[in-house]
Formats: C-alpha cells, structure tokens, sequence
C-alpha cells in the first residue's frame, strides 16, 4: 500500500490532543502547508514540541488549535519581531507556555529516541525554570557526582516535516541544515512527510548516508512543492517576505481563515505526475 | 517596538555609531582559537565573530544553530542568524544539538546570549514579565542561555537597551543566573565579579552619569575605563564584512 | 573448536544438511515489512535474512552493524558479518546505535542472538563458564544480548551446538533472560512459553529421543511435530545468495 | 603549529592507566599502528573501551598494556575464533573484563558527550550484569514510570581512529561504515587520527556533511597509509588473512615482539610527501 496521500488525508491521521512535533526551525523549512491544514481541519488542543518556533507556532495558537507549547524559543527572529498570538495566548491563560532551554527539547526528544523515561541534561543547573516547570527534576547522581537535572521525555505522537525528496517509499533527504528534524522522525510516533520533490527511487544508493530519514519510519508522504511556504526551504525558495507581512497584520480568526483560504489551491494540489 | 528611534545614536558621531562601538566590543571578547556560538536572532553577534575572524581571530571555530563550522555565507540574511546560508562554505558539520553537547563537556570557549532583564546579582530574565503561568508580558524564551550560561567558559550578553526596565533592582523571573563574562550595552561593558554585576567600561559615546541614570542598580567599579573605540581597521572590515548594516538592526527596527 | 567435525551431518542425507534446515527455520521466523537485526559472528542469520527476504519476505527491513539498510552485498564476507560490504547498495543508513534505540522504543520487530548456555526457564549466557570475576572461561560475551531480548518484538536464538552442556539444567551465569521466541538448534526448535522453554519442533533429521539425549533439562511438549524441510526453491535460492557455504561456517570451522 | 606528527609522538601523548577508547569494529578499521605502538612504548594499565573488539584488544592484553576492557563482545567473528589473550588474561584474574552490552557502552559514551554523569537504559532490565558490575544501577525514575537502568559515563581520556582522508588541520572523514568512531570522537577528551590520506583542505566545502569529524576535536593527526592492518579499510584494502593467521599463533609476549618488528618500518614510515 503506498504511503503518498493527499495533504488532507496525512493531517487527517492527527488527533486532537496530539503532541506534535514541527521540523525546521524559526522561518527555515518549516511545514506550513501542514499546519495550514491542521487549522483548516480545527485540530484542538494540540501540544506543540520544537526548539524554535515561529509562524508555524504563532498561526496555530492563533487558530486556537494549541493546548501547550514546550519550546526554547518563540519568535521571528529581528526583523519580523515577537509571535503576538502566541504571545497572547499565554498570556490570557489560554495556552500553556512549557519554557524549555532549546537543549533540553534535544534532550527530551533523546529520550524518546533511546525510549527511555528521562535524560540528565548538565548545563540546567540553577534558575526557576527548575522550579515551575514540572519536566525538570534535580535528583542525586546515583553514582555519587553529586546533583543533576534531568528532563522528562517528550514522545511525539507525530512528527511533521518538510523535506527536499523523498522517494516513494519514504526515504527522504533534507538539503542544507537538518535542524532537529533526524531527532524527531526517530522520536516520534508516527511521521508526516511533505516534500518538494519525489523520486520513484533514492537516487543514492553508492551513499546510503545521503538519506536522513529511512522509509520504515515515515507513515505518510505527501508530495508537495511548496509545502514551507512563506518560510524557506533550501534550495528550492527563500521566505516570502510579502507573505509573512501580510500573516503579521492578521489579527483576528477570521482574518487567519481569509489568509488560509487564500492557500488551499496551492496546499491542494495533486500532481499526477510527480 | 517597530516604530522605535535609535535614541543611542542621537546627536552623537556618526563615525562612533553605537552598533558598531557595540559591535567591535564584542568581537575583541573572542580570542584566537576559541570554539564561539551563536544563535537566533543575533546578527550583531554573529557579524563580531566574523569580524574577529576577519581581524584578529583567524583561528576561531564559528558554530551556530545551522551546524556550518566556520562557514563563509555568500550574504548575510536580512532576517534570520540561523539560515541555510550559514551551511555555505563550511570546513564541517557540528548542528545545534552538539554545539550544545560540546558546551556540556566543557568545552565551548564563548557564547553569545540576551535577556530582556538583568540585576545585581547576575539573575537573567529572558521569559516573562510578571507570573510565570500567567505572564504579563510572555518573551521569546531564553533559547539556549539556561544550559549555556553554566556551562560556557565566556557567556557573553548583548542587550541593545540600557535602562531601567531593563537592568533591574530584581529580575522578575531567573531565567538563568551568575557564569557571566561580560554584559555589553550601548552605554557600556559589565562584567561579573564576586557574584555581582561591576562596570567595566564605559563607551566614549556616553558617561558615568548616562549609565547611572539608566540603571536600575547601584554601580560598583575600581575606576573608570572607557571602551576602545573601533579601529579604522575594524570599520573598514565591517562595511566589507556586513555593507548593509545588518549589525544595526535591533536599533533601527 | 576449530577441529570439530560437524557429527550433526554423519550419516545423514546431504540433500537435508542441517545447516540449510536451520538456515531455512530462522528464515521462516521472519514475517514481511519486520524490521529485522543481525549482529557479528552471525553468517547463519544473516543468510537466512536474505533468504527471506528473496523468498517471501520481500519488504523485510535488513538492519546490520555498519548501518546498511537493506544492503545488497556484491558477496558474502568469510569473516565477518559487519562489514563494510553490508553498506554496498543500502537504500538508507541506520547505524549499530542507532538499531538499538528502535528497539528500546519497541519498533524492532527481530532481533538474532546467540549464547552459549540455555536452561529450561529461558535464561541464557554468553557471558563466562564459573564465577564472572575469575572465569573458569571467558566467552566473547552478549554483544546485544542483554538489551535486545528484553526490548525487541522477537528474540530468535540460534546456536549450533545441542548438547548437555549447552542446555543445561541452571546456566552458570544469567547474561539475558525471559523475552525469547525461538531457539533453534541443529536438531529442534524451542519455544518460550508461559516462562519455559518448550520443545516446539524436532528436525526430520532427528528424533525426540536424540532431543533427550543432547538435553540437560526435562522436554516439554504439546504434541510432536516436525520442522518443514527446507523446499527445493529455498535451496536454490541458497545457493544463489550463498555460492560458498558460509551459512555452514560454525559446523566446518 | 600543525598537529601532524609522527606515530611515536602521537602515541606518546597517552599516559599509563589511561581510558582508551579504539575505534572501528572487529576486523574492520581497527588502528592497529598505534595498537602497535602502544606495545612498543610498553604502555601499561591501559583501561580499554570498544563496542566489539578483535585483535586489537588481544594483541595489548598479550602485551601486558591492558587493565580492563569494558566492551559488549570480544572475538575475531567466527572464522577466526575467540580472542585467546583476552581471555587468558581476564581468566588468570590480571585483566578486569567489563562486560557491557554493545549498546550500554554506546550509552556510556553518550553521556561522556553530553557532560553527564550517567545515561538511562532501556533494554539492560534483567539478569546477572546487572548485579556483578558496579558501573550499572537500578534506579526509580522520578518521573514515576518504574524502576530504570542507568550506565555509568565512560569519558575517555583519549580515542585513536583511524580514518580514510583527514586535512592538515583534522578534520576526518570515514569512508564506509562509521561504526562508533563519531561518538568516540565527541566523548574522548583527546582524539589521535592516524589516516590512510592526507589533503591539504578537505574538498567538500559543498557538503560539510561529509566531514566526519571537525578538525577542533582533534590533537593529532598521523599521516599513515596501512594504519589499520591487518584488518579492512573500506576503499583501501580487505584485512591480511596471512597476518591474522600468523598472529594467531603467537601464544608469548617475546613472539609478540618480533611480530611487532615486522612492521616497524611500515608503522614508522614518515611520508614527507604527503
């Protein structure tokens, strides 16, 4: 049975209250085609893990599809300036703000990866966010080094990532930086692959280290050239400054349909002939 | 924040812009051979490391979120510090997960970080304003400074705003505390010393009375330094180096 | 050891050579679309993953030491079974540490292993004959053993020796235990069931008596059955994948 | 000053008693120069770590170098049989032999990488290992799911790889499989290269991916065509079955040392025109 779907029905396989975690970083290869999709099928309370986030973050919390984030960092960097929706969405109480050092989601996700319940992280050492946040612990080295943080695993149920090629079974190769995006296919549960371009076969088999993630660990392909728009993707697109702009003066939900509207063609799209 | 002026360049010398004063200061903070980090949102940072490379750092290994060592980007982004450009050009791969591991054992020289509070003591706030859970004001999060800033042999701050609302009597919240090497302003230089926050220069651009009035704290110091100015060397560097000012950003945005 | 004759094959029919029946049982141990693990010292296991893999199990996932995934080796190594030739032609690359984190979080589906001593309530050593501090004889040890039989979907032992001393009534030291699917040997299989192991089939080339004999612990049956032969296209298929024999490597050795 | 130096010099910066971690597996990549060179040197209370180890931890514990070897299985794979030396040694009680499980010495130098004092492990939950060594526990996690086992971290003080092609500041890349030669290169504190090519810059500034190791972790790089027989070296040359075999018959420490000699011309070559 091919794993290539349709954007509607890889999203579809995402539950309400899902913990989902977003390939990319910031305004760098995010999946955006997907989370266009999970606001436009009214996903809720959805638990978000990324290190960095930025506009796929923000819109979903916007959407109000966003129980919590556990993240490191939340915003567009200088020159786009702070996620307002995310923003203000903690703020009010709505949306749980789970502050991480970007590090320990690494070492979270590590966790999930080795399948274990937690993993010491040294630097996490001092501070509050030992203390409000109940994912740290400080316990005694069993072995007698004295006091250690750990961090409590964070398991996706699914990953969803935006890659370079992909073949038809699932091996996918990502150019330029990987980001975390290796971690979260091996952490995750289930992984949603989007991808510009798809190949009958890898063309790599003289060097197998050319794929990053391998088919037996993808659940979904969708091939869709495109899918991190406005953000960039390597190779293929910078961000689309024009976009991102007019996304920044969206302020209300039914502001945020218009824009998403304004992509369901291009998210839609099934070329017969990739 | 869009909307504001750059109120530290007003009236001042446009030869001794602040950015750049800021910018040069931090580049002289690395030295040759030093393993050197930064993250997001950080292109005044990220144009010092190349400039000490350019200038008199040759051997510094440049890290950053993307993983290029020591890349050599055909531009720099006018909107991010941790894009693919930074893969270009590179002698090698270490991504931010090992940048990290590396910090961990102990072995990353200097790391570039910010923080929208700080007091006395050494506590940075990067987090909220107000309560935790419900936060007056929620900030992007400290990234990598709380496991970066204990571990890091030279956590150096940059923080394009010196005032009261920004060097405290008391952080709101301790997003991570003390292992700061030094704090640079656009007013001045603090390095941490004795579990304490002390003035170690002031730019030429300013005065004692200047940084008292937009501190929060009482400011400690054996004497009173000021801050080298830039080098014709460095500023011609930096044009070649960053010709659209993207150094300047977080002041003219 | 190196001298030994394979007394498992005397007198008996070429066209049933023990090694192809036990080659063509792991085999069939292995199910389509598994992800499936072999280690070093292991020939036997890993031709029998490429028979599978020919014959019914096309989309088997052949994960390995060096990390190719599904390789296709231009030929089979005589001394090892990690070597570089198991990258040649691989679809992707998943690396020795790699495979044990997919089946700490459950998602190996076979793993083959061996030992050296097995009792009846499923525990096994690869590790030392007498006391772990002093042996009386220090074996290579459990590679994978000891974190893969308790985490991996099916553990599938092979050993080619059936003797008193290998099944024996307590092993000498508990590498491993519990969690394991089959046993297969040159003369039957074991199942583990209900917390021993029970005698599951007995090669036609053997008898239930012969199983006694060579047992140190009391068998343990529903009913007796008999391991299918292997069927000719298996054996063609063999000796196409296997020209040199070396899945027979540990009897003529 | 360049790190380039002689495979005397290189082997001269470990010190009796030290944590060395060797790279390769088996009969593959094995440094088995700098093996050499450690029995030249007479090293001593050499404390060993290697997933799989094959001659080159026989051949020290014939030498005498060798005070423990914490590993998951040592042998030379089924055509060459059991590693007499090592067995011989931990037997006659003057070697302690840690038996690990592959994985929990992958663990162990997980947690050297990540500055952390221990490492959780999921598979390692019963049997005897567990209670015979003291480098693992049994602990409850804190977060609540149950009792977990953690691998105490093996930080060695130094790891000797040897790889395909280094350039002249270090950075190395491997050729065929990596085996465990990345991680020993981030958890060591030390790393000696020796290597069958040197360039003058590594060509790959197109793919930085390509680099396996980056030249900043790296102390000192041994320029050395033939470092890794008589075991393989993917794209170089399979292993020395004559050598093996040979070895293999060497049963005292006064055969070993003129085995040794046979190479010294070869180990000590010193290619000025590399």
């Amino acid at each position: 049975m091919s794993k290539i779907v349709s954007l509607e029905e890889a999203i579809g396989m995402i539950s309400d209250g899902d913990l989902v975690a977003l390939g990319g970083n910031v305004l760098h290869r995010a999946p955006m085609a997907a989370v266009r999709e999970l606001v436009r099928q009214k996903k809720k309370n959805l638990k978000l893990v990324k290190t960095a986030g930025a506009m796929d973050v923000d819109m979903l919390c916007l959407a109000g599809s966003v129980a919590s984030v556990d993240a490191g960092f939340i915003s567009y960097e200088t020159q786009y300036g702070l996620a307002q929706h995310y923003r203000k969405g903690v703020q009010s109480g709505t949306i749980k703000g789970n502050e991480h050092a970007c590090y320990t989601v690494i070492c979270a996700l590590r966790a999930a990866q080795m399948g274990v319940p937690f993993m010491p992280v040294k630097g996490l050492s001092t501070g509050d966010l030992l203390q409000v946040n109940d994912y740290f612990q400080v316990i005694q080295d069993p072995f007698g080094s004295g006091a250690i943080t750990i961090v409590k695993a964070l398991v996706p149920d699914v990953a969803i990532l935006h890659v370079s090629e992909v073949d038809e079974k699932g091996n996918a190769r990502i150019n330029g930086p990987i980001f975390e995006d290796v971690l979260l296919s091996r952490a995750a549960k289930k992984v949603i692959i989007t991808a510009e371009t798809i190949v009958p076969v890898m063309k790599n088999t003289f060097n197998p280290q050319g794929v990053h993630i391998p088919d037996f660990l993808v659940s979904a392909i969708v091939p869709l050239r495109g899918g991190a728009r406005p953000t960039s993707c390597e190779g293929y697109y910078d961000i689309d400054h024009a976009d991102i702009t007019a996304f920044r003066k969206v302020k209300e939900k039914i502001e945020l349909d218009a824009y998403i509207a304004s992509y369901d063609k291009k998210d839609h799209f099934i070329n017969k002939g990739w | 924040m869009s909307e504001k002026k750059n109120q530290y360049t007003n009236g001042r010398n446009a030869e001794n812009r602040i950015s750049d004063i800021m910018t040069c200061t931090l580049a002289r903070l690395i030295e040759d051979q030093e393993t050197v980090f930064h993250g997001v949102s950080s292109h005044m940072p990220m144009i010092a490391m190349m400039l000490a490379k350019a200038v008199h750092a040759p051997n510094m290994i440049h890290l950053n979120i993307p993983g290029g060592i020591n890349p050599k980007p055909p531009k720099i982004s006018t909107y991010s510090s941790a894009g693919e450009e930074l893969l270009k050009g590179a002698s090698a791969f270490l991504p931010l997960a090992e940048v990290f591991d590396l910090s961990m054992r102990g072995r990353l020289d200097v790391a570039f970080l910010s923080g929208i509070q700080f007091d006395l003591q050494g506590n940075i706030n990067a987090s909220v304003i107000g309560n935790y859970y419900k936060p007056k004001v929620r900030m992007p999060g400290g990234a990598g400074s709380a496991v970066l800033i204990p571990t890091v042999k030279k956590a150096i701050i940059w923080r394009t705003k010196h005032d009261k609302r920004t060097f405290v009597p008391k952080v709101d919240f301790v997003t991570t505390r003390g292992n700061v090497y030094k704090i640079v302003t656009p007013l001045c230089v603090f390095a941490y010393k004795n579990g304490m926050l002390v003035l170690d220069s002031i730019h030429p651009t300013s005065n004692l009375e200047e940084v008292k009035e937009n501190t929060g704290f009482e400011l400690y110091y054996d004497e009173i330094r000021y801050t080298p100015l830039p080098t014709k060397e460095e500023l011609a560097t930096l044009k070649k180096i960053d010709p659209m000012d993207q150094r300047s950003q977080e002041f003219t945005l």
